[in-house]
């Protein structure tokens, strides 16, 4: 149960909180923190999961781990610039309720 | 040295414990913009994480975009929701949550099986994460090896730059992506920053200067040490951001196409290197031995620059106003549906 | 000579690259670019099918590092049909396209339609788990910006529902792609093949890989997403969305089932199996009640992917080919009727589907086009719904699984229902009050080639199911 | 444990003594005003000596300056955003706490 281990649960821990907290919360900027907050944990077990090799740690992991980042922000950027948007038109700041099933 | 793991211990288990903590009380929070302050604290804790974990090209990016940028975009978020909130109607997001206090039953029976069913989640991965074997070498042997071919001696650029430099081409396009999809959702609209003291424009002043130098060093210093195209686009990014909240537009000349071939120079550089590769007979993306290194180097600059802008463009929300001369000239060409 | 050794697998990714940055560069022109580039890769795709079908599969290392450092990219009969299908429905999209956008809409269309075509290409041409990560981030986001196009408030909101479950369904996707990355330190396709073993990280990661997947793909506990999205988008986007992109992610399913677990399990297998049959009598239903004409069709899409779902309790190679069959002509016969669809609301100004009668008349050759693909949709003999089904059914009764072929049987008849739930407002006479919005030829002409094509390629049923065999993809799949 | 050692260790130590009083002071105080004066004095002073200390390890002199730098940086930025912040809140009006 070394450092690598314990990071990767840490990781796992955050995705669920962000999991949890994306179910539960209706407005839509808490949403877009519980992705980033899922992506951060995903991110953490990535890169933890690597620090079990001996001397340097796997730089393969780390490599994806910035694409990971640069794609987050795309992601983020996107979303509150579309949220923004739902709020001009639709004057509130929640999914529009759920259509008929 | 007992006292050594023992105290590296304690500081992993704390910071393990206030990234859980941040992580909750940022989700949890009942006033929004609590939440988004406590999600920048959030970024820059992460960033402590990677450099634990011995990844300070990550710790870079994380604090540069992960904390800084996406913070911004999230305040400036903030703030024009509840300043475009307050002329139509006050949605006041948290008295909405606290009349819904009496929660029906079925709600908190909702709620309980959504956490039981994500605690057999985690248990289940926390099982599959310990049965993973203790040691292993991945693949930092074959990149050791195929190192010195690669033309920079930082693996992690070595990896990002030559050996899965596809996957950095698809993702500049998924940052272009981002900006395109962003400028398709409104018109191009003057956004009036509030009036910035002298203060800040004295900050920028000595600012701006100083990040493009230090953007600049972290683009050299990416082929030998920890750096690189994105931790130092996302330097130029922060230097951008400072400029617009100044208040200061790019000039008349440089809104138009300019503009749109600064964002696009580091994409386009990127696929000019790579099929100038395939027509000398090499594959996709294959560097020459000898110029593996000059070529990175091209690529990155190009990048850096085009990264910055698009970051700070992201920021900015909405497509800078071209100047009424070459407005009028694109209005006219369209004709009304 | 020339055609052979430049490599078309590259020129597929950086064509329409080239085309989105130009597009993107000069906002003028960019309908003549946009269309320049659809052709160019229209013949870019028939010089790698003929390729691909003298040299059989290609395997192509970027970079030249090969596969467990670098990425590789992989064409074989499977993926090359997805891409002859993609560059098919894309250039008609990209015709019709041409006349539906006005100038403004359509300098923010194109460059966005160039990335996600883009996408398609690098995600079929890909052997790389996380260049298929960054390649279906890539298709969803553009995705996401094409319905938002539309502007509509409910347009909005669906596509902030469908970028949160595409966000969500990557995230689960890279939580898997890091447990099998530090269980064989490789993400390359092939390699996992030969490395795997069942270890309690990979049945994680194939549970939540499939659990991504699905979400992307909308099979149906999950399409919750899909009827909103895909109604209130643009008519080409949503035809996009339904032809393409919907299928690009059951397409890596695919591949990840056929190749990297074939772990015989005949539990989870059999439960796909169900949910697929849930999708196609629940989206058939759900098809049948609706008044809108767009979400009816959205509704059929649900119901088509069940069918695809069917053929992995079957997998025998005769039923993974039906699957593929099913879904290309599904692709055709979809992307005609929502831009007949489009053509229909753009003259009468609203998709009610009472009120068609009105609007039927003036467009003989729009609705046509709608019935011609109905006949696909229903799997009716000529067409290629029919061939599809019809390989279903056979490896259902050869494999002793009757209850499949019931299913089948049903969804096509409730197909038939909602087919002609529209198409029998073409009979009854009605005036026009209105005045009509004018619908230029050339969106009805592409919708009905598009219709033709479905039904064509159940005439010509041998070259495509011989082109499948190109490098095997099915055969080492799970077939009991 | 040479003579740089212990002075290190004593020059963190103050440096984290500095941070925690800046950190009481940031929960003590009763408005915005007087906790941002505690926070700046007390961080930018703490993290003074912090890299203080930190100098007396480094290797080469490059590696000193660039932790001025840090400092002098930091000095700046948070001055001027402290004023930043104290301006805002001032516009909006919140009043100085009086006993």
């Amino acid at each position: 149960m070394n450092i690598a281990f314990f990071y990767a649960l840490t990781g796992i821990g955050l995705f669920t909180l962000g999991l949890y907290a994306l179910i539960k919360h209706k407005h839509l900027l808490r949403k877009i923190l519980a992705i980033n907050v899922m992506g951060s944990g995903v991110l953490l077990v990535l890169v933890a999961l690597a620090a079990r090799t001996q001397n340097t740690p796997d730089p393969v992991p780390h490599a994806m781990v910035i694409t990971g980042i640069v794609v987050a922000i795309s992601a983020t950027a996107l979303a509150l610039a579309l949220m923004l948007r739902l709020c001009e038109t639709s004057g509130r700041a929640e999914l529009p309720d759920e259509p008929m099933e | 040295m007992e006292a050594l793991t023992l105290l590296s211990w304690g500081f992993d288990v704390t910071l393990g414990g206030t990234l859980m903590w941040l992580a909750w009380r940022t989700l949890a929070s009942e006033d929004l913009f609590k939440g988004i302050v406590l999600f920048i604290a959030f970024g820059l804790l992460m960033a402590l994480a990677w450099v634990r974990l011995d990844a300070p090209d990550i710790a870079l990016a994380e604090a540069a975009i992960g904390a800084g940028l996406t913070g911004a975009l999230l305040l400036a978020a903030l703030a024009k929701l509840e300043s475009g909130s307050k002329e139509s109607q006050p949605l006041q997001e948290s008295t909405i949550t606290k009349a819904m206090v009496n929660k029906s039953d079925k709600q908190i029976l909702f709620r309980l099986l959504l956490v039981i069913l994500l605690s057999v989640f985690v248990a289940g991965l926390v099982y599959v994460v310990l049965s993973l074997p203790l040691q292993t070498i991945g693949l930092s042997e074959t990149v050791a090896e195929n190192l010195d071919a690669s033309g920079v001696s930082n693996p992690v650029t070595a990896v990002l730059l030559n050996f899965r430099a596809y996957d950095t081409l698809l993702e500049l396009a998924v940052l272009l992506l981002a900006l395109l999809g962003i400028w398709s959702l409104r018109s191009p609209s003057e956004r009036n920053e509030s009036a910035s003291g002298k203060v800040l424009d004295m900050l920028t002043r000595l600012l701006v200067p100083l990040l493009i130098l230090v953007s600049g060093y972290l683009l050299w210093v990416g082929g030998h040490a920890p750096g690189g195209a994105f931790q130092a686009g996302s330097v130029l990014a922060a230097a951008g951001v400072l400029l617009l909240l100044t208040g200061w537009r790019p000039g008349v000349r440089f809104a138009g196409l300019a503009l749109r071939f600064a964002l696009v120079m580091g994409l386009a550089v990127f696929v000019i290197v790579a099929v100038v590769m395939v027509l000398l007979g090499g594959r996709l993306l294959e560097f020459p031995l000898s110029f593996a290194g000059n070529f990175i180097l091209l690529i990155e600059a190009a990048a850096t620059l085009s990264i910055g802008i698009t970051l700070a463009a992201l920021f900015f929300g909405t497509r800078p106003k071209p100047a009424q001369s070459s407005a009028s000239r694109e209005e006219s060409g369209a004709q009304e549906r | 000579m020339l055609m052979q050794n430049i490599p078309w697998l590259v020129m597929m990714i950086v064509l329409p690259l080239v085309g989105a940055m130009f597009c993107f560069l000069f906002p003028q022109r960019v309908k003549l670019l946009g269309l320049i580039t659809a052709l160019v890769i229209v013949v870019s795709v028939t010089a790698l099918a003929s390729q691909v079908v003298e040299q059989g599969a290609l395997r192509y290392a970027v970079g030249g590092w090969g596969a467990p450092l670098g990425i590789n990219l992989y064409v074989d009969g499977l993926s090359l049909l997805m891409l002859l299908v993609t560059a098919l429905v894309g250039l008609a999209i990209s015709v019709y396209s041409i006349a539906y956008f006005n100038q403004e809409k359509s300098q923010h269309f194109w460059p966005l339609w160039m990335l996600l075509w883009t996408a398609l290409n690098a995600l079929f041409l890909s052997a790389d788990l996380f260049n298929l990560y960054v390649t279906l981030e890539l298709l969803g986001l553009s995705a996401v910006a094409l319905v938002a196009l539309a502007g509509g408030a409910n347009a909005l909101g669906a596509a902030m529902r469908y970028l949160f479950v595409s966000l969500l369904g990557s995230l689960f996707y890279l939580l898997a792609l890091a447990l099998l990355y530090h269980s064989f330190a490789t993400v390359d396709i092939a390699i996992l093949a030969q490395r795997i073993e069942a270890t309690p990280a990979v049945w994680a990661a194939m549970a939540l890989m499939t659990a991504g997947l699905l979400l992307k793909t909308a099979l149906f506990p999950l399409h919750f997403w899909l009827p909103p999205a895909h109604a209130n988008a643009p008519a080409p986007v949503s035809a996009l969305l339904s032809a393409l992109v919907v299928k690009a992610s059951f397409y890596i399913l695919l591949r990840l089932w056929l190749e990297v677990f074939p772990l015989p399990n005949a539990a989870l297998v059999q439960f796909l199996g169900l949910l697929g049959s849930g999708a196609v009598l629940w989206g058939g239903v759900q098809a049948l009640r609706q008044t809108r004409l767009k979400m009816l069709i959205a509704y059929s899409t649900v119901a088509q992917l069940g069918y695809l779902f069917i053929a992995f309790p079957l997998a025998t190679s005769m039923a993974w080919k039906g699957a593929l069959y099913l879904l290309i002509s599904h692709a055709l016969a979809k992307s005609s009727m929502f831009l007949a669809a489009g053509n229909l609301q753009l003259f009468g100004g609203h998709d009610r589907i009472t009120h068609l009668d009105r609007v039927a008349q003036r467009l003989p050759l729009t609705l046509a086009a709608f019935a011609l693909a109905g006949v696909s949709i229903m799997g009716l003999p000529p067409s290629g719904g029919f061939v599809g089904k019809w390989l279903l059914l056979d490896a259902a009764l050869r494999t002793g699984q009757w209850w499949w072929a019931v299913i089948l049987i049903l969804g096509s008849l409730l197909a038939a229902a909602y087919i002609f739930k529209v198409i029998g407002h073409a009979f009854t006479q009605a005036e026009v009050p209105h005045e009509e919005g004018e619908v230029s030829r050339m969106m009805e002409w592409v919708a009905f080639v598009l219709a033709l094509a479905a039904i064509v390629l159940g005439l010509i049923a041998s070259w495509p199911l011989a082109l499948m065999d190109i490098g095997t993809p099915f055969n080492s799949g799970v077939a009991q | 444990m040479s003579l740089t050692d212990i002075l290190t260790i004593l020059l963190l130590s103050a440096g984290a003594l500095f941070f925690f009083a800046g950190t009481v002071g940031l929960l003590r105080f009763p408005d915005v005003y007087t906790r941002l004066h505690a926070l700046t004095k007390a961080d930018n002073l703490g993290l003074g000596l912090l890299l203080a200390g930190l100098a007396l390890q480094a290797e080469s002199w490059t590696v000193v300056a660039r932790l001025l730098l840090i400092w002098l940086l930091m000095l700046l930025a948070s001055s001027s955003v402290a004023h930043l912040v104290v301006r805002t809140a001032h516009r909006r009006g919140i009043k100085l706490w009086k006993r």
